[in-house]
């Protein structure tokens, strides 16, 4: 064994949601394993691995239970001995590669830097280590990138420069802290494959937490289920994803959403409703010190059309350009040539006193349930106010308010509450409802569920369906995901740097993706392999 | 190259806003009642008609308003600022023989301040919630809170006077013809006074603002990092807290830099140092247009250089910055 | 006398120029006094002294005025001193550059040098204060050969100023100090005694308090700083004060009464405002005592006082009875006061609560020396704050404040009030044309009477400036100028 | 709102700001009552030291006035110019910064040049200019404290709404087809409004300094008894009647002590990231 914890205890802070952040968790890891820790949000996963790295923050207090690695109990050391463990033993790697990096430190200072705290090697020794270790991780021109600052470096690399460091001193432990839940699918796919790599080689143990199932389906060899700071179940990938002991793993393994399709709908004889063609739009950046002026494209000749009652699922990974098309259709951004039509109104062309009578026939919600809500309105003002503008009288505003909170699932009480007193979840359905008051034709979705726990986004996917047929609305949905994209899409389309690469059917795509591009996407959804537990578990379930 | 461009284009924007300060300037100090012939003619304890009449000939005051405008627009773009009837010297020389006083004093001022306020900030900021931290920002808090000229008067009370440590005015000992190294002795030890006084202030928010930005760039996720590789707190607190957080202090000293050159004239006042504050506020009371104009101007080019020096400084410390011309 | 030594003054405002021809403001007679000269200098009494003129002589008629000057006077850069300077100066410089010397010369015939050591004035008609004109402020000598055929006010000399004076132009440093030196060339032997002069630039009145008490200055000339000050920096160890030096000014401090239109119109109403004024709390508070009550336009301290002028007493119940006569209204008066300094702040602010007292509602309009000078010169004031000098003379110092042919806009400086009294008129006409002091004080008695009654101005306080010293300065004050030329004979015992 | 006063009233320092701010608040409402004649009015010998009189706890100044009611009476002129001075300013500020900040483009390029001129020209030396062509009167001061402390206002408001206006709400709002009025006024206003408030509380301290240091150079109202004016009256006596100096330099330290206090637990309370954006 690796490390081993026993019976660890962890207290919250007076005030904090519960007493204990975990009560009582027993774990171990042993060399050469991947050991992943899944649960939702708030389970105790960061708490469990700050307190192996002896990095919690103040407050937090280990109140039971010891950590033995290597004979010792890493919670009884001394700060020297905590910071000499630190990095040589254990290291950790986190999930926002965009903060994780001294923004001002070259990258092979940083690196360099895990041998200096720890007296290794001389300082010519430290360079050719650091080269080594860029070139392990795999990035490209190795010795740009160590003369390069994070902020020049994307996101997929600055993981693997993460990586690199925590690779630096040969840990027996790595530990690995959602690293790959701010990153795109086929980054995603690459940074697993990495870790991987890298453990079959160097023989560490892996500490993986992450709340996707599809990513442990993936990569762990064993499986924590975590909840409320308590281990539910716990054993072997394939035992626990396979066939899962609890109702609480189950519910985890359903909610994950299917990259199966359904059956598509037959649609063909409903009328088209927006008709998008040659969309352009270009950034122009000013130009700064290092970076010359410079243009993006940021879409380039989109056209498509979508009918009535249909749901039209964007996808692409970061920057394709989705967002941009969704708000050039909304009409919060213009975009610079093409063409959208609205049935038979050209909506481009509107000028602004016209639009603005119209803006309730396109729709959005947002991604950020927790931006998207005036924080000092009341819902009810939240709701009412587009309608009220549009001419609606006060009173039968509010009425179809109420009317819609229900529908989304809401209690008509909520009018007099404020945003911050409900869950993503719920603010995100009040995000539907207002879009709804204004009774719109389309409804754009720019990731709308992306940032819900998995089971809380199936039901939210389940009710943008139901809304579909209730007011026979049509959506666009932008997402990155692919497996929500399966879910609820009846066509798709795939964006890759602001040019649509593939459109279809979501069963033709999923099927049989014509473009590349498509194909290493869909072959990056962790967890769907042929032979995954998953696959099985959601095949049967 | 591009470096040379962004500055050339600076300092082109910087020519056009002293152009916009330099007439509303004018504007405004012409628009104060009475004028310079006028304030002369005050203090003389006499004066008739043909008096006044001739000092208003000599300064060019019986001219219309846009041709004294003209005049000295047309003046300034061949680099001459213009003629002090008053004292009798051209504007440049004047504002020459001042301004290195106030650069002195200012400039020991700041850096003061700086070196001061960091320190003070970092250690508040390390033992966060300690009594050293209380201390610190209660005596920032202080400072911040005090009239600037109430604390020179202090100063001297019990520097000067009571304990006869400082010279409680001027910048060196009048007639002693010390040279060189002892000259500068001399005036350093003139300098201490005003400088603390003047210092204290912008220590006080140097402070304040050193330790906000620290405990802030102290709850960033690359701190976490850095204690995950193993570093000891010191280190992370140099290298990497430290360095971060002084970027929105250095801002703050760039605009300050600037405004201070214009802020002594409270403790050139009550120091009698001769420096351009004292003299713009005197060339005000004498409606001594060109000095004061003058004056403007040189602050005003100062602030905009300073904003300059910033802003190239940041350029360093920062690799992800992008100017905008 | 021992010789040698340096003496640090202050000098507050820093003077504009160091060219007395061209302006003689306080400061710059104050420094300037020392480098230029006249022909004659004043004892306390004002009695004429010798200086370029070593003696002189006045013809029985009281119309011609001859000058015997020094010899082996040399200017500062080394010329040769002669009566063609006097005349020059005279007839030519001030002639055009000096509005106080200009009123003189009205009476003047002629000016000639019959040879290079004699100058002699010609009058047209007997004119009283002739003999005091002879003052280094009211006519410093300028150096002919520097300044023939030039444009005076633009001559670069004036930046480095040459006169015939003890002391020699050195350096300054604009801000900071001005540096005089001992003239070696001196025409009077063993004079002066000192080798140098710091006037040093200190802006703030405390901070002068301090420069003196810490040792960095020997000499506060008068009203360098504030007089609450004064009782306790003259009660340091070797500190000695004097007001003396100050009798050829005699400053007379009051408040010019808009004579034209408002309130102040009414001379029952200015007479109310004398009565409610508390003058005595003013000298003994404000001016810690070193000051007079001022009882009629002229100076107690100078010649022609009439000391039984009718005396306005403090007597608020006789102000409000008057101003139930005149039927006063409650309509404020503005009060514009001095901007001299903070003393001038708090007698504005006393005089203000003696008339709110009485029921006079008032105003206090603060402005700079700019904005006093405009309010006063536009007119634009009800009671405006001033004080004058007296140069030894009604006919020089008071006419020119109350005789009606004085009413121009334009100047703080003449008969601001706008009275207007042909009998006045008359009397200041014929008394300046009078040879014999008793005849002229027979009609300056008459004057007084009538601009007394008249209240053409609110008069305050005759003001004393203290001058502050260290005991081992001697001889500082030993004309009725005081310091203006007071180092020609200083020494130091150190 | 109940988060944030718990939030409030745990910081000590900032209980203890309001505390003393209340202090001066309600002696300057009741100044009229407790010292009813005009603090101008000479009731007494001048120099009396604090207490060496019945009735006069802070003595007398130099023409025998009560300090005690110059203290009181300048209160109230003191937290009316603050007051007024900062209303002022962001009656300027405010709308420039929200325009700059809410239309972008050419708007805020015009609007934010406008701004750094007034940022070039150093602050003080242009109040003193200011004060100087008004003339000193209590209306000339306030508009001169105003002017020069605008920008600020300016960029911090351009600053939140040039972040705000991007939110998702601000979207949706524009989605409904709100007027920019509207959108300006009811949905990102309200959210600007924290920092802007903290920002205020310390721009009324930064004014009662300004005042008095104008008051200092001998450019105050002298109709009106202010504090500054009490310590430029009485800084040429501090070696001889420290009082009538003292006084009323620690009623401008508490004051503005306070008000700094009040802010910076405003800012924690409403807004722990605004350290760095409010200057
Ligand atoms: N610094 C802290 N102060 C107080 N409570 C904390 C702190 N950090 C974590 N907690 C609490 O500890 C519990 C466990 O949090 P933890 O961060 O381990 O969750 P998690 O499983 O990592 O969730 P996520 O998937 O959102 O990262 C939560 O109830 C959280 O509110
Ligand atoms: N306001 C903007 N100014 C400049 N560039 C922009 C702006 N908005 C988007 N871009 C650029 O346009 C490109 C497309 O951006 P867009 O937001 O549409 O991507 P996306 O597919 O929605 O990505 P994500 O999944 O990260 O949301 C990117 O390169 C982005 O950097
Ligand atoms: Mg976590
Ligand atoms: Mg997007």
């Amino acid at each position: 064994m690796v490390i081993s914890v026993k019976d660890l205890s962890v207290a919250l802070p007076e005030g904090a949601d519960r007493p204990h952040a975990m009560t009582g968790i027993t774990f171990d890891v042993a060399a050469g394993e991947v050991l992943c820790i899944v649960g939702e949000s708030g389970s105790g996963k960061s708490v469990t691995a700050n307190t192996i790295m002896n990095l919690l923050p103040p407050g937090l207090t280990p109140v039971s239970g010891t950590i033995e690695m290597g004979g010792r109990d890493l919670l009884k050391l001394s700060d020297a001995e905590k910071r000499q463990m630190r990095g040589s033993e254990v290291a950790m790697i986190f999930q926002e590669p965009m903060t994780a990096l001294n923004p001002l430190m070259r990258i092979k200072d940083q690196i360099a830097e895990v041998f200096e705290a720890h007296g290794a090697f001389s300082k010519e020794e430290r360079e050719a280590k650091a080269l080594k270790l860029v070139e392990e991780v795999g990035l490209p021109d190795p010795p740009k990138i160590l003369r390069a600052y994070p902020f020049q470096l994307s996101g997929g690399q600055r993981q693997r420069v993460m990586i690199a460091m925590a690779l630096a001193l040969e840990p027996k432990l790595l530990i690995a802290d959602e690293p790959t839940t701010a990153l795109d699918v086929t980054t995603q796919a690459q940074i697993l494959k990495l870790v991987r790599n890298l453990q079959d080689r160097h023989g560490m143990a892996v500490l993986f937490i992450t709340h996707d199932i599809g990513v442990v389906a993936e990569i762990a060899d064993r499986v924590i289920v975590m909840r409320q700071g308590e281990i539910v179940e716990q054993g072997a990938t394939a035992d626990v994803i396979g066939a899962p002991q609890t109702d609480y793993t189950r519910r985890l393994i359903n909610a994950v959403p299917s990259l199966i399709p359904p059956a598509p709908r037959d649609l063909s004889a409903d009328k088209v409703t927006v008709s998008v063609t040659g969309l352009e739009k270009t950034f122009v950046t000013s130009g700064g010190f290092f970076t010359p002026k410079r243009e993006v494209r940021a879409i380039d000749k989109v056209s498509f059309d979508l009918k009535r009652g249909e749901t039209l699922g964007i996808v692409g990974e970061s920057g394709s350009g989705k967002s941009t098309t969704g708000r050039c259709i909304a009409r919060l951004m213009e975009p610079n040539a093409g063409e959208i039509r609205l049935g038979e109104l050209d909506w481009g062309a509107l000028a602004s006193r016209e639009l603005r009578a119209q803006r309730n026939r396109v729709q959005m919600v947002f991604q950020d349930p927790y931006a998207s809500l005036n924080p000092r309105s009341k819902i009810a003002t939240i709701l009412t106010e587009g309608a009220v503008a549009q001419g609606q009288d006060k009173q039968e505003a509010l009425a179809y308010a109420r009317e819609l909170l229900e529908t989304v699932g809401l209690d008509a009480s909520s009018l007099d509450r404020y945003p911050h007193e409900f869950s993503g979840g719920q603010r995100q359905r009040i995000g539907i409802a207002r879009a709804l008051m204004m009774r719109p034709e389309i409804l754009i979705a720019d990731e709308a569920v992306s940032a819900l726990d998995v089971s809380v986004q199936a039901q939210v996917l389940d009710l943008f369906q139901k809304l579909r047929e209730m007011f026979n609305l049509s959506i666009i949905f932008i997402t990155h995901d692919l497996c929500v994209a399966a879910q609820v899409c009846d066509r798709i389309l795939v964006m890759h740097q602001g040019g649509v690469v593939e459109a279809g059917s979501t069963a033709e795509v999923f099927a049989a993706p014509s473009h590349d591009y498509t194909r290493s996407l869909l072959a990056a959804v962790p967890g769907w392999k042929d032979d995954s537990p998953l696959r099985r578990t959601r095949a049967t379930g | 190259m591009q470096t040379l461009r962004y500055i050339l284009m600076r300092l082109a924007k910087a020519a056009v806003i002293l152009f916009a300060i330099v007439i509303l300037n004018f504007c405004l100090i012409h628009a104060a009642p009475g004028d310079p012939a006028a304030v002369m003619a005050g203090e003389a304890g006499a004066s008739d008609e043909l008096f006044l009449q001739q000092l208003r000939e000599k300064f060019g005051l019986d001219q219309p308003f846009h041709i004294q405008l003209w005049k000295y627009i047309s003046g300034l773009l061949q680099l001459d600022m213009g003629y002090s009837y008053r004292q009798d010297a051209p504007v440049w020389d004047l504002i020459m023989d001042r301004l290195p006083a106030t650069l002195l004093l200012t400039g020991a001022a700041f850096v003061l301040s700086i070196v001061l306020g960091v320190v003070a900030g970092v250690m508040a900021a390390v033992r966060v919630g300690k009594w050293a931290d209380t201390a610190i920002t209660v005596a920032a808090l202080l400072l911040y809170a005090t009239p600037l000229f109430w604390v020179a008067l202090m100063a001297i009370l019990l520097f000067s006077v009571q304990l006869g440590w400082f010279p409680s005015y001027g910048m060196e000992s009048i007639g002693s013809e010390l040279t060189g190294f002892r000259y500068w002795l001399d005036v350093a030890h003139h300098l201490v006074l005003p400088a603390t006084t003047l210092g204290l202030f912008f220590t006080a928010i140097y402070a304040r603002m050193t330790r906000a930005s620290f405990l802030e760039t102290a709850a960033e996720d690359f701190v976490k990092t850095a204690r995950a590789k193993g570093l000891s707190e010191g280190r992370i607190a140099r290298r990497h807290i430290l360095r971060n957080a002084i970027l929105p202090v250095v801002t703050l000293a760039g605009l300050q830099a600037g405004q201070i050159v214009g802020g002594a004239v409270l403790t050139e006042t009550v120091f009698a140092w001769p420096g351009i504050g004292r003299l713009m506020f005197d060339a005000l009371l004498q409606r001594d247009y060109n000095v004061l104009l003058g004056v403007f101007l040189i602050s005003s080019a100062m602030v905009l250089l300073f904003n300059l020096i910033t802003d190239l400084i940041y350029l360093l410390v920062d690799p992800r910055i992008e100017l905008n011309t | 006398p021992k010789s040698g030594g340096r003496i640090n003054v202050v000098v507050q405002p820093e003077p504009p120029g160091l060219m007395l021809g061209l302006i003689q403001n306080g400061p710059t007679q104050n420094v300037a006094g020392n480098i230029y000269e006249s022909l004659l200098r004043y004892d306390k009494d004002l009695n004429p002294q010798p200086s370029l003129a070593k003696e002189w002589t006045v013809s029985d008629d009281g119309l011609t005025y001859t000058f015997k000057l020094h010899s082996g006077v040399k200017w500062h850069d080394g010329e040769d001193f002669s009566a063609d300077d006097v005349v020059f100066s005279a007839d030519v410089f001030l002639r055009e550059t000096h509005a106080r010397f200009r009123v003189g010369l009205e009476h003047v015939e002629s000016i000639t040098a019959p040879d290079a050591e004699t100058v002699v004035f010609q009058l047209k008609n007997p004119f009283g204060p002739f003999l005091g004109m002879f003052e280094a402020g009211t006519m410093p000598i300028v150096p002919k050969h520097i300044y023939e055929g030039t444009s005076f006010k633009d001559n670069p000399a004036n930046a480095t100023p040459i006169g015939t004076g003890p002391f020699k132009f050195e350096e300054w440093k604009k801000g900071s100090y001005i540096h005089l030196v001992k003239n070696e060339d001196y025409y009077i032997d063993g004079l002066p005694y000192l080798d140098e002069i710091y006037w040093q630039v200190i802006p703030d009145a405390a901070a002068r308090a301090v420069a003196f008490e810490t040792g960095q200055i020997d000499v506060l000339p008068g009203g360098s700083v504030e007089n609450f000050d004064v009782p306790r920096l003259a009660g340091m160890d070797n500190v000695c004060t004097t007001t003396e030096g100050w009798e050829f000014f005699a400053p007379h401090s009051f408040m010019w009464v808009n004579n034209r239109e408002g309130w102040t119109a009414k001379p029952k109403f200015r007479q109310a405002l004398m009565y409610a004024m508390n003058r005595e709390f003013m000298k003994d508070v404000i001016w810690n005592g070193y000051a007079e009550v001022a009882h009629s336009p002229v100076s107690s301290k100078t010649r022609f006082y009439d000391t039984d002028v009718a005396k306005y007493e403090f007597d608020p119940e006789k102000a409000k009875a008057l101003l139930d006569e005149v039927g006063y209204d409650g309509t404020p008066v503005r009060i514009l006061p001095l901007p001299y300094g903070e003393t001038w702040n708090r007698w504005a602010e006393a005089v203000k609560q003696n008339l709110d007292a009485v029921g006079v509602k008032t105003e206090i309009v603060a402005t700079d020396v700019a904005g006093w000078n405009q309010k006063l010169s536009d007119w634009d004031f009800d009671l405006g704050f001033t004080y004058l000098y007296q140069y030894g003379d009604p006919a020089l110092g008071v006419g020119r404040s109350y005789i009606s042919s004085n009413i121009a806009k334009g100047s703080p400086w003449n008969n601001v009030s706008g009275y207007e009294n042909a009998e006045v008129d008359q009397l200041f006409a014929d008394a300046a044309l009078k040879a014999s002091a008793a005849e002229r004080q027979e009609l300056y008695t008459k004057a007084q009477a009538q601009i007394v009654e008249d209240v053409a101005a609110a008069w305050l306080l005759e003001l004393s400036f203290p001058t502050i010293y260290r005991c081992d300065v001697k001889d500082l004050v030993t004309t009725a100028i005081g310091v203006n030329d007071g180092f020609k004979d200083a020494w130091l015992d150190r | 709102m109940n988060a944030f006063m718990k939030n409030f009233l745990r910081n000590k320092g900032a209980v203890a700001g309001l505390i003393l701010l209340s202090i001066v608040v309600i002696v300057a409402v009741i100044a009229p009552f407790i010292y009813p004649q005009s603090p101008w009015t000479m009731v007494q010998r001048p120099f009396q030291p604090p207490m060496a009189l019945d009735g006069f706890y802070f003595g007398t100044d130099v023409l025998g006035r009560d300090i005690g009611a110059g203290l009181a009476h300048g209160a109230r002129v003191s937290l009316i110019v603050g007051l007024v001075s900062t209303l002022v300013a962001l009656l300027i500020g405010l709308p420039i910064g929200a325009l700059a900040g809410y239309f972008g483009g050419i708007w805020d390029d015009i609007l934010m040049r406008f701004t750094e001129f007034f940022q070039t020209i150093p602050s003080f030396a242009l109040a003193i200019v200011i004060v100087a062509i008004l003339q000193p009167s209590l209306s000339g001061i306030v508009l001169a404290i105003s002017i020069v402390s605008w920008p600020p206002v300016a960029r911090l408001v351009r600053g939140e709404f040039l972040s705000l206006r991007s939110r998702e709400y601000v979207q949706a709002a524009i989605l409904s087809g709100l007027s920019p009025m509207n959108i300006i006024f009811r949905q990102i206003l309200p959210n600007a409004i924290s920092p802007i408030i903290v920002l205020a509380s310390l721009m009324v301290a930064s004014a009662i300094l300004l005042e008095s240091a104008l008051s200092f150079l001998g450019l105050g109202d002298p109709n009106v008894m202010s504090w500054g004016y009490m310590i430029g009256a009485g800084r040429t006596v501090l070696r001889q009647a420290w009082w009538i100096c003292v006084f009323p330099g620690l009623a401008i330290l508490f004051t503005v002590l306070a008000l700094n206090l009040i802010g910076e637990g405003l800012n924690d309370a409403l807004n722990p990231r605004l350290a760095r954006k409010g200057r």
